[in-house]
């Protein structure tokens, strides 16, 4: 069982070696110089005064989070719909009724204009 | 451009308009000029746009250093409908360098009295936010003033590389 | 005044002798000791791997657009199909300095604007280099008055383009120029190329005043490398 | 979205509970934040600082800060004499140095009352017109890539080489070229010139037409720039607004029509004049203009008349070359010119010409010296600068980046 996974291990662990690779041999041969100014935020070359308490408006939080309801839900459509022939009508039905719930959300949050960016 | 004659006239009504204005009229090289007492800067404006200088092109200001008083602020005006052009030019002695600001009335004058300010230390009274613009907030001195030394470094030959590059002042 | 020709002290040897050196080590008898020592110091300053970062290094360089004035148009230009600095690799110009690491200062810089291309060279990575631009960001060029910085005086400059503004041919001629530099194969200057080290006419080092003749001391220890001839000999140049 | 935009004379992040008292309702859910889109920038044409204050993405309150390019150009230029002073006064606006040679030496002829013989007004037109079509390039350019259209870069720089291969022939240099002089123009056009000349102006309008094909039917470019960040043209005028951005507000106020110089009422040409004065309209009038541009160079280089190409006044001119060997008193007058310069009656004048970016005005007072005793250049992009500001208030921040491209501001000429 194992077998048929063995590609998709090698893929990923050939990835995340070539990436570490880089960063480290970047950070083994690279010359380092600790200067002050290098640590402090880069803003067009002025020194920043913007305090990092700074809390962002509210939309940005709102669309992050509507996109990650939205998104899942499509996550999960993805197994359904490669094996729905398997499965049968039951899971047809079902995978109805999941998307009608969420659908009942959407238009909800639609109707709130949540959506618009204020 | 108002011939003499046109000129003339013009400071005539400005004359009986605004009283003790109009110190002196010069027309030269074709074009007309208007020499104005400072406290009455505001009126004269109004007056030339009541006929017709609607748009204010530039507002310059310069340093007559040897001769009293000091420093000019020249207001050029045009007249886009009779393609007519006029300036205004005004006297400000050193120890009392006040004009009154016409940034309210002219927006476009606002960056370039600032300008005025930053480089010759005319203080325009009523302007919403007279800090310097060109030069550093924290510089002292007003650079293009006649006596201001112009700075820079002396060019090191053989003979006076030993000098290094002290500033010229 | 008797003119003194002698050896300035320590005249760096070209890299080019030294590795010749290196190689005649070689043919010699078998290395041990110090003649081992110095064999090993001579060839593993240039070992592969520093020169395959170099090589590396300078042919990937991404400049800092730090277009100021009107050397920026031609620093731009260099980027267009004429002259195209994607031959070399540095095509891509980044805009912040965290992923840049040539500072190409084209333009005047002002006094107000001084600190803050200081502070972008700081935030820069390593290894950076700078080259100024143009005559203004070298010398002050055109406007040599209280408003203009050249670069020297607050940043350590590779190399200078002359120019106002330089061709976008003579800013490559320059990129080409840092490129060698970096792979530690510089173009010397004609002195050492000719070796012609020591050949600067000096008069005793600093106790005579070559102009009035008298007892003065400049107190810097530098050598004076004086004009043989006192102004008023000749026109002048 | 309209709310009314708060002056915020402190530029600092406020604390939020400072902020509640000040703003009352914004307090809870937006906190505005000052930033810098400073003098290090990509989209900022130069070194201009914006200190930009905003609410989430929506832009409240805008001030250009200016200065970081400051020489003080017009100090060093009181500091030499007249003709040396050209080239310094040629690298205020670098984009159109031929408008700044051209207005400064427009002044000084007119204080000394220089008459400027046909062909070299002639020649000036051609170079002025080239000039202006090679900045009108850049603008497209660096337009272009600041939408994000990368490929109109290399399209905008491969015809402006095209135009600096002419300054290089007929001067010597591609930019600052210093062609213009006090009472004509440096040199004659070399042989080879002309043709080059009109191959230029053959390819043209068709590479003018490529640009259109590429931007003018591009979703993206036409979505970021009709209908964004509009101003209307009694508003520009109050502002003092000239040049292009005053056309696309349906304002048809253009020098070279309205106060003809340097002989371009010979010309017959068209002032492409917008409607809505938004940013779309900005762009299309300076691509209208680049085709005009085009025609009035082919009226004046097939109109060329013959005669001099600078004036014969040997106290203000340089005597040609080979007279030098001939005659003595030309060479008293080259001597006298090469070392004092030639001094000026006293006067004072401002000589304004059209240039790609609006009205350059160049003040001169000359005190009778071979010094000038004051050079000012009323330059178009320090005006318009001030327009940016009501122009932006309330848009987004990527509206402020396409409205900052389409203004078009040169920050040599804004700091001189």
């Amino acid at each position: 069982m194992l077998q048929s996974y063995l590609p998709a291990l090698v893929f990923v662990f050939l990835g995340v070696a070539i990436g570490a690779a880089f960063a480290y041999l970047g950070r083994l041969l690279g010359p380092r110089r600790a200067i002050a100014a290098k640590r402090e935020p880069y803003e067009c070359g002025l020194p920043s005064d913007v305090r990092s308490g700074f809390r962002f408006g509210i939309s940005f939080y709102l669309i992050a989070m509507l996109f990650i309801l939205f998104d899942i839900e499509v996550i999960f459509l993805y197994p359904v719909a490669v094996q729905l022939r398997a499965f049968g009508t039951f899971a047809l039905i079902e995978i109805g009724v999941f998307i009608a719930l969420l659908a009942v959300a959407f238009v909800y949050v639609w109707r709130r204009g949540a959506l618009e960016w204020r | 451009m108002p011939d003499a004659t046109g000129l003339e006239l013009l400071a005539a009504d400005l004359r009986e308009q605004v009283p003790d204005a109009v110190l002196d009229t010069e027309h030269f090289r074709g074009k007309a000029a208007l020499h104005v007492a400072p406290a009455s800067i505001g009126a004269v404006l109004e007056f030339l746009r009541g006929r017709g200088f609607t748009f204010l092109a530039s507002v310059h200001g310069l340093d007559y250093y040897p001769e009293e008083p000091r420093f000019g602020v020249q207001y050029e005006l045009l007249d886009m409908s009779a393609l007519d052009r006029i300036t205004v030019k005004l006297r400000v002695p050193l120890d009392d360098p006040h004009v009154p600001s016409v940034t309210p009335d002219w927006p476009t004058a606002d960056h370039q009295e600032r300008e005025i300010y930053d480089m010759f230390g005319v203080i325009f009274d009523g302007h919403p936010d007279l800090r310097r613009i060109l030069m550093p907030d924290d510089y002292e001195g007003h650079p293009q003033r006649r006596d201001f030394p112009v700075g820079g470094e002396p060019v090191l030959f053989t003979y006076n590389e030993a000098q290094g590059t002290q500033y010229t002042d | 005044m008797e003119i003194v020709r002698r050896e300035k002290a320590g005249s760096p040897e070209s890299l080019r002798i030294r590795r010749q050196r290196a190689q005649e080590l070689l043919r010699g008898p078998e290395l041990e000791g110090a003649a081992l020592e110095k064999y090993v110091t001579e060839r593993v300053m240039t070992t592969t791997l520093d020169r395959a970062l170099n090589w590396a290094r300078a042919n990937s360089m991404f400049p800092a657009t730090f277009g100021l004035a009107c050397c920026a148009i031609e620093m731009m230009a260099i980027v267009a199909s004429r002259v195209d600095s994607a031959r070399i690799g540095s095509e891509a110009f980044r805009a912040t300095p965290r992923q840049a690491d040539l500072m190409i200062i084209s333009g005047r810089v002002s006094i107000k604007m001084a600190p803050i291309v200081r502070r972008v060279y700081d935030q820069m990575l390593e290894p950076k280099w700078a080259i100024a631009m143009g005559a203004c960001s070298s010398s002050m060029g055109v406007f040599n008055n209280y408003a203009i910085v050249p670069a020297d005086k607050f940043m350590p400059v590779d190399v200078h383009v002359p120019g106002c503004p330089p061709r976008p041919e003579a800013l490559m001629h320059g990129i080409f120029k840092l490129r060698k530099k970096i792979m530690e194969d510089p173009d010397e200057g004609w002195r050492r190329r000719y070796e012609a080290i020591g050949t600067e006419e000096i008069v005793r080092r600093d106790d005579i005043d070559p102009l009035t003749d008298s007892e003065v001391g400049t107190g810097d220890g530098r050598d004076q490398a004086v004009n043989v001839f006192k102004p008023g000999d000749t026109a002048g140049a | 979205m309209a709310t009314e935009t708060r002056h915020l004379d402190r530029t600092t992040t406020l604390e939020p509970t400072e902020r509640i008292e000040q703003h009352g309702d914004l307090a809870p859910e937006q906190e505005l934040l000052t930033l810098n889109m400073g003098p290090h920038h990509p989209a900022t044409h130069g070194v201009l600082r914006l200190l930009t204050t905003l609410e989430g993405e929506v832009v409240r309150d805008i001030k250009p800060i200016i200065g970081y390019v400051h020489t003080g150009i017009e100090k060093t230029a009181e500091d030499k004499s007249y003709w040396k002073a050209i080239p310094v006064v040629e690298r205020m606006d670098y984009l159109s140095y031929y408008f700044n040679a051209m207005a400064f030496c427009g002044a000084v002829e007119t204080l000394l009352g220089l008459e400027v013989p046909k062909r070299a007004q002639y020649l000036r037109v051609i170079h002025l017109e080239l000039n202006r079509i090679a900045s009108h390039l850049i603008f497209v350019a660096t337009g272009g890539l600041d939408l994000g259209a990368v490929s109109m870069f290399w399209y905008g720089w491969r015809e402006r080489d095209m135009i600096l291969d002419l300054f290089e022939q007929t001067s010597g240099q591609r930019m600052h070229t210093r062609y213009i002089q006090v009472g004509g123009v440096a040199e004659d056009v070399p042989r080879g010139w002309e043709q080059n000349l009109r191959k230029f102006i053959k390819a043209m309008p068709e590479r003018n037409q490529q640009y259109r094909a590429l931007l003018a039917k591009n979703e993206i470019a036409l979505s970021r720039l009709k209908g964004v960040c509009p101003l209307d043209a009694d508003e520009l005028l109050k502002y003092g607004v000239t040049g292009p951005l005053l056309r696309a507000a349906g304002n048809p106020w253009d020098l070279r029509k309205a106060m003809p110089y340097s002989s371009y009422e010979d010309f017959d040409f068209k002032i492409p004049v917008g409607t809505e004065g938004d940013n779309w309209d900005r762009f299309a009038v300076r691509l209208a203009e680049i085709d005009e541009s085009v025609k009035i160079i082919e009226q004046a280089i097939d109109g060329l008349p013959e005669g001099p190409h600078i004036a014969d006044d040997r106290k203000v001119v340089l005597p040609p070359r080979h007279e030098l060997a001939t005659s003595m008193e030309a060479l008293i007058h080259h001597f006298k010119l090469v070392t004092e310069g030639y001094r000026v009656p006293p006067g004072e004048v401002y000589y304004p010409i059209e240039g790609p970016r609006g009205e350059y005005g160049c003040f001169v007072r000359s005190d009778g010296s071979s010094k000038p005793a004051r050079v000012h250049m009323r330059d178009p992009s320090f005006v318009n600068l001030q327009a940016f500001a009501p122009m932006v208030k309330g848009a987004y921040i990527a509206d402020v980046i396409a409205t900052l491209a389409m203004l078009d501001p040169i920050l040599g000429g804004i700091d001189r």
